[in-house]
């Protein structure tokens, strides 16, 4: 941890940065988002393998980018979504200063999004196998016994949208969901307006989502969000190899196309 | 204590659609059964919420005067889901309506001084009612004046009325686009409402001044008046914050512990001055 | 207020005469390592394994989404219908600190403006709250003024004493109703002392230096500070027992619609926004701060009472892991 | 069900499709009258959005249609339109929509005679199918709902 502390304290005091996102861990084992600014509050950044949300969430911040130059504490799901929105053209290259800790410890930081990429390409993490195997689990019911469990599931959501505000590629500044010209999702949280709230967002995800999985462990209800996206993720893989947060240019399956894709049901 | 339900709204008949300006409409409303009319009376500076059915309810205020009875008026301007809907409809067509909701512009404690009226673009409705409400009090009052400003001479809400208010000799009106609104024909003023403010500069003696409009207008006009002699209990507005529910509940409203719907949206500027700036 | 005993092992058998007479009952059930309110058939369904519900007892009275009215278009005019409330609810399970919360919520729709959908379904409700003997870091009732040993808001309290009995306080004439209707199962009882069985839940801050303090730090920065974490979701509103801010949404078909109300949140950068565009609270440190201010400041001024029961949902659902404690903690040191 | 009439919404791209089935009219090509017709500038244009307001609002079918690959008035339309029908079909299965019910075609502006056979198929399949009343009235599920988790329905 002493080598992460020295190297915040740089950026701090070599002012490469006006803040510094990163993890630390409280008296009660929890981990939370610190946001240091000022030398006497390093000594609180903390990385370990427990840290699980995704902290791209914050670049997109008004107030955060209110302090012009941040440096980010990333894991491989942060970096991913890093490139993902870089791809997404969302940041400027010198608006983020990228320092992660990989798998022996050492403390690296990335001069440029190519290096993120390279450094992703060689340590992957491969899809959860938990969340694979619930979605198999789910693809070989039947159409009834799907449809009755996702809409229990989706019925109880409380439409509190944390998957949304958790999701680092959740980014719009106007969601669709808060479009009342015309209404596409019903505002309202029964279960029509679930449903659509929910295949909406997992059809914004198509292609674009990195399954941090950080929407199903901040859902209230527990419902199991991230197996739509792993879904499709899975589907997309198969049918056009593309994977989101590999790549540092635009190249996620629904902007992009090839003209001989292959398909078995259009008639 | 017996509660009602509060959200049942009272069928509203349209009577006249007026149109004013650039999206802006003016509907004159009849209530369809007459035992609600005979039980609803309302003051001046109360608003309501006008729905169309199926697509929701907004919020504005009654811009007709107490005084005028059997109808009520209500002016919009078409920016959302809500406003679309209601340009929508034709006269004869039903809209729902609940209120009267706020508190009222202190009317009696004006009575024997003069009154102006400082406003801009679609802030005049909430003080048209006010000013009728005046006029059908005349003597009640001394000399009124009315500053009245908007983008362009297109812009100006209620055209025909400005022309009537300007042919009365006991009321004076000065009308004012903003530089580059007018047209060859236009006689009024050209400028924005705090610089002919300060060119027709009114006494503070005895004078209650009414101020309403985008909150540039507010904050550019409030410091003319205080230069005026103008002193906090003698100007007044009426807060414009997203409403839902128009009875202290839902907290869209909230600016610190005030309701606007149910504490306000009538302010004299020094009660405004107690709450946090969150409006 | 008396005084009754019911063996633990009769619970199973109250429930089905509550349910035989008509009555639905709801009671905790595990889902993953949350509880829930819900409907069950068999009472093994019921879970006694649970600090804290993972929502509050407050959708009863308050749910997330419900009918203001429903209306038929007709010819020239429509037709309006007010939804009648019949069904009648005992609620099993909820902690003292909840019951408090449903008395602010009843004081804030009811005392004025009362608010009839949520009266008529306070009325058909029957509350039950199960003391609690165990607490875990998020819990901070004893620092807000009220303790597991609570018993307003509720209208029966059962504290299990370990001797295979409930010790039951009838709290209102509503729970004395409950009670009186199975005589069979409910045993007189003088009044026990019930504190050792309690959990004892340490206190983490002086509640009168942070209303004191709240009002007066306003225009600080301290809200940046805290809320720098916050992502903006209504997460903490829903799950509080005593946030009631809602929306108002119609629906409509060709034949006739509905005018809904469901829960909103200040967090949500809507909830403030004009027609023009200008939002009044534009940044996220802005509706923190509300939601501090609302609750410990605001609701004292309005009701003369705090609107937070220490039930420490809102820690235990925060995406960004904030604790109120901790903040609350950092406004007595600013 | 013999006298059920289904109810099919066919979003069709305004180039090919569109021209194909008003080809199939003015050749006195018959086909069956349940099919309401939507047009689009291209199928790259038809939102997923709008076939869940269309099975929401009491369609039992839908057909969607545009150019042939290679064909499309704006070049690349029907290729976006292909890898999102992918996605979406996979997406609506995954949840228990019943995708049967959902029938992606292509039908240039010369082939009135596929575009009736289209519907004529698609409506006999749907009649078959029987109406689709699962997705609606959902908007009265959970409204003044009591109990967060809902009982479990699966049967």
């Amino acid at each position: 941890m002493q080598e992460l502390h020295n190297k915040i304290k740089s950026m701090l005091e070599g002012n490469s940065v006006a803040l510094f996102i990163a993890y630390q861990k409280n008296s009660d084992g929890k981990i939370t988002p610190t946001f240091i600014t000022k030398p006497e509050q390093i000594k609180k950044a903390y990385y370990g393998d427990d840290c699980r949300q995704n902290l791209a969430v914050y670049v997109h911040k008004h107030e955060v980018k209110h302090f012009g130059k941040v440096g980010i504490l990333a894991n491989i799901y942060t970096l991913k979504a890093l490139l993902q929105i870089y791809a997404e053209n969302q940041f400027k290259d010198d608006y983020l200063k990228i320092v992660t800790v990989n798998p022996k410890g050492a403390v690296v930081e990335f001069a440029n999004f190519q290096e993120v990429e390279n450094y992703i390409s060689e340590n992957k993490p491969a899809p959860n196998p938990e969340y694979v195997a619930q979605v198999e689990k789910l693809s070989n019911l039947g159409r009834e016994e799907r449809w009755n469990y996702w809409l229990n599931e989706l019925s109880t959501c409380i439409k509190c949208y944390a998957c949304r505000a958790a999701c680092p590629m959740c980014y719009c500044t106007k969601c669709t969901v808060e479009s009342n010209q015309p209404q596409w999702i019903s505002a309202p949280s029964h279960s029509l307006g679930n449903i659509e709230w929910h295949v909406m967002r997992a059809m914004h995800l198509a292609g674009r989502c990195i399954e941090c999985n950080e929407c199903a462990r901040v859902c209230p209800m527990d419902i199991p969000l991230n197996l739509l996206t792993v879904k499709i993720n899975e589907a997309i893989d198969t049918e056009f190899g593309q994977e989101a947060g590999t790549k540092g240019k635009l190249d996620f399956a629904l902007s992009t196309f090839k003209v001989d894709d292959k398909e078995n049901f259009i008639r | 204590m017996e509660a009602k339900n509060m959200y049942i709204p009272y069928q509203m008949r349209i009577e006249k659609v007026t149109y004013e300006a650039p999206q802006i409409k003016t509907f004159k409303l009849k209530f369809v059964n007459p035992e609600d009319e005979a039980k609803f009376s309302f003051k001046a500076g109360q608003f309501g919420e006008y729905s169309v059915f199926g697509e929701g309810e907004s919020t504005f205020c009654i811009a007709s005067s107490p005084t005028r009875k059997g109808y009520i008026e209500c002016t919009f301007r078409e920016v959302g889901r809500v406003t679309a809907a209601l340009a929508n409809c034709e006269e004869g067509s039903i809209v729902g309506f609940r209120g009267p909701y706020g508190n009222t512009f202190p009317m009696e404690s004006w009575f024997g001084k003069n009154l102006i009226f400082i406003t801009g673009g679609i802030a005049l409705p909430p003080l048209r009612c006010v000013i009728w409400n005046a006029l059908d009090w005349r003597d009640k009052f001394k000399d009124i004046t009315v500053l009245y400003g908007a983008r362009t001479v297109d812009d100006l809400v209620y055209k025909h009325e400005l022309a009537e208010w300007d042919s009365r000799k006991d009321i004076k009106l000065i009308q004012t686009v903003d530089p580059g609104g007018n047209t060859p024909e236009w006689k009024g003023e050209v400028g924005f409402v705090p610089t002919i403010l300060e060119k027709n500069p009114p006494s503070s003696k005895d004078t209650i001044a009414i101020v309403c409009g985008p909150p540039i207008m507010i904050k550019l006009t409030l410091p003319i008046l205080m230069k005026l002699g103008f002193n906090h209990e003698q100007i007044f507005t009426t807060l414009e914050n997203r409403m839902k529910c128009g009875i202290g509940k839902c907290g869209h409203c909230m600016v610190g512990n005030n309701y606007v719907c149910k504490d306000g949206p009538v302010y004299r500027y020094d009660e405004l001055l107690k709450l946090p700036l969150e409006y | 207020m008396n005084y009754k005993t019911l063996k633990t092992d009769k619970l199973p058998e109250l429930f089905d005469k509550i349910k035989k007479a008509g009555k639905t009952v709801l009671a905790p059930r595990k889902k993953g390592n949350k509880a829930f309110f819900s409907t069950f058939d068999s009472f093994d369904q019921i879970t006694f394994d649970y600090v804290q519900s993972a929502l509050s007892p407050k959708s009863v009275l308050f749910p997330r989404v419900e009918e203001l009215l429903t209306y038929k278009n007709l010819d020239d005019s429509y037709s309006i219908k007010e939804p009648e409330l019949k069904d009648e609810v005992v609620v099993f399970g909820m902690r003292p600190c909840d019951g408090i919360a449903l008395d602010y919520l009843s004081d804030f729709f009811l005392k004025e403006n009362p608010d009839k959908l949520l009266q008529d379904r306070k009325n058909n409700t029957t509350f039950i709250s199960l003391a609690c003997k165990k607490f875990d870091n998020d819990c901070f009732c004893t620092s807000v003024g009220s303790s597991p040993a609570e018993t307003k808001g509720s209208d029966l309290c059962f504290t299990d004493m370990g001797n295979g009995s409930y010790y039951v306080e009838i709290v209102t004439d509503k729970g004395k109703k409950l009670v009186d209707a199975f005589p069979d199962l409910f045993a007189d009882s003088k009044e026990m002392n019930k504190v050792e069985q309690l959990a004892k839940v340490p206190v983490r801050f002086d509640l009168k230096n942070i209303t004191t303090k709240i009002p007066t730090v306003f225009e600080t920065n301290i809200w940046l500070d805290q809320s720098l974490a916050c992502i903006g979701c209504g997460a903490c509103a829903y799950v509080c027992p005593t946030c009631s801010c809602f929306d108002i949404q119609d629906e409509c078909n060709p034949k006739g619609g509905t005018r809904l109300r469901c829960w909103d949140a200040c967090a949500f950068g809507q909830f403030t926004i004009h027609a023009s565009g200008h939002n009044p609270r534009e940044v996220q440190s802005n509706r923190w701060r509300n939601r501090v201010q609302h609750k410990f400041n605001y609701s004292v001024e309005n009701l003369n009472t705090i609107s937070c029961v220490g039930c420490g949902r809102c820690i235990r659902v925060c995406p960004a892991g904030m604790s109120i404690i901790e903040h609350l903690i950092s406004v007595e040191e600013a | 069900m013999s006298n059920f009439e289904p109810k099919i919404i066919a979003f069709v791209c305004n180039w090919c499709t569109y021209a194909g089935a008003d080809l199939a009219g003015t050749s006195r090509i018959k086909y069956a009258p349940n099919v309401r017709i939507v047009r689009f500038p291209c199928t790259g244009r038809i939102d997923f959005m709008l076939l869940l307001k269309a099975l929401q609002t009491g369609a039992d079918g839908i057909i969607v249609s545009g150019c042939h690959p290679a064909d499309c008035h704006y070049t690349s339309g029907n290729y976006h339109a292909r890898r999102r029908w992918m996605i979406f079909k996979t997406l609506l299965d995954f949840i228990g929509f019943d995708t049967r019910r959902i029938t992606f075609s292509w039908v240039s502006a010369a082939e009135g005679a596929k575009w009736a056979q289209l519907v004529n198929e698609t409506v006999a399949k749907v009649r078959e199918l029987g109406p689709y009343t699962e997705y609606e009235n959902l908007n009265k599920l959970g409204v003044g709902s009591i109990t967060e988790v809902m009982n479990a329905r699966t049967a």
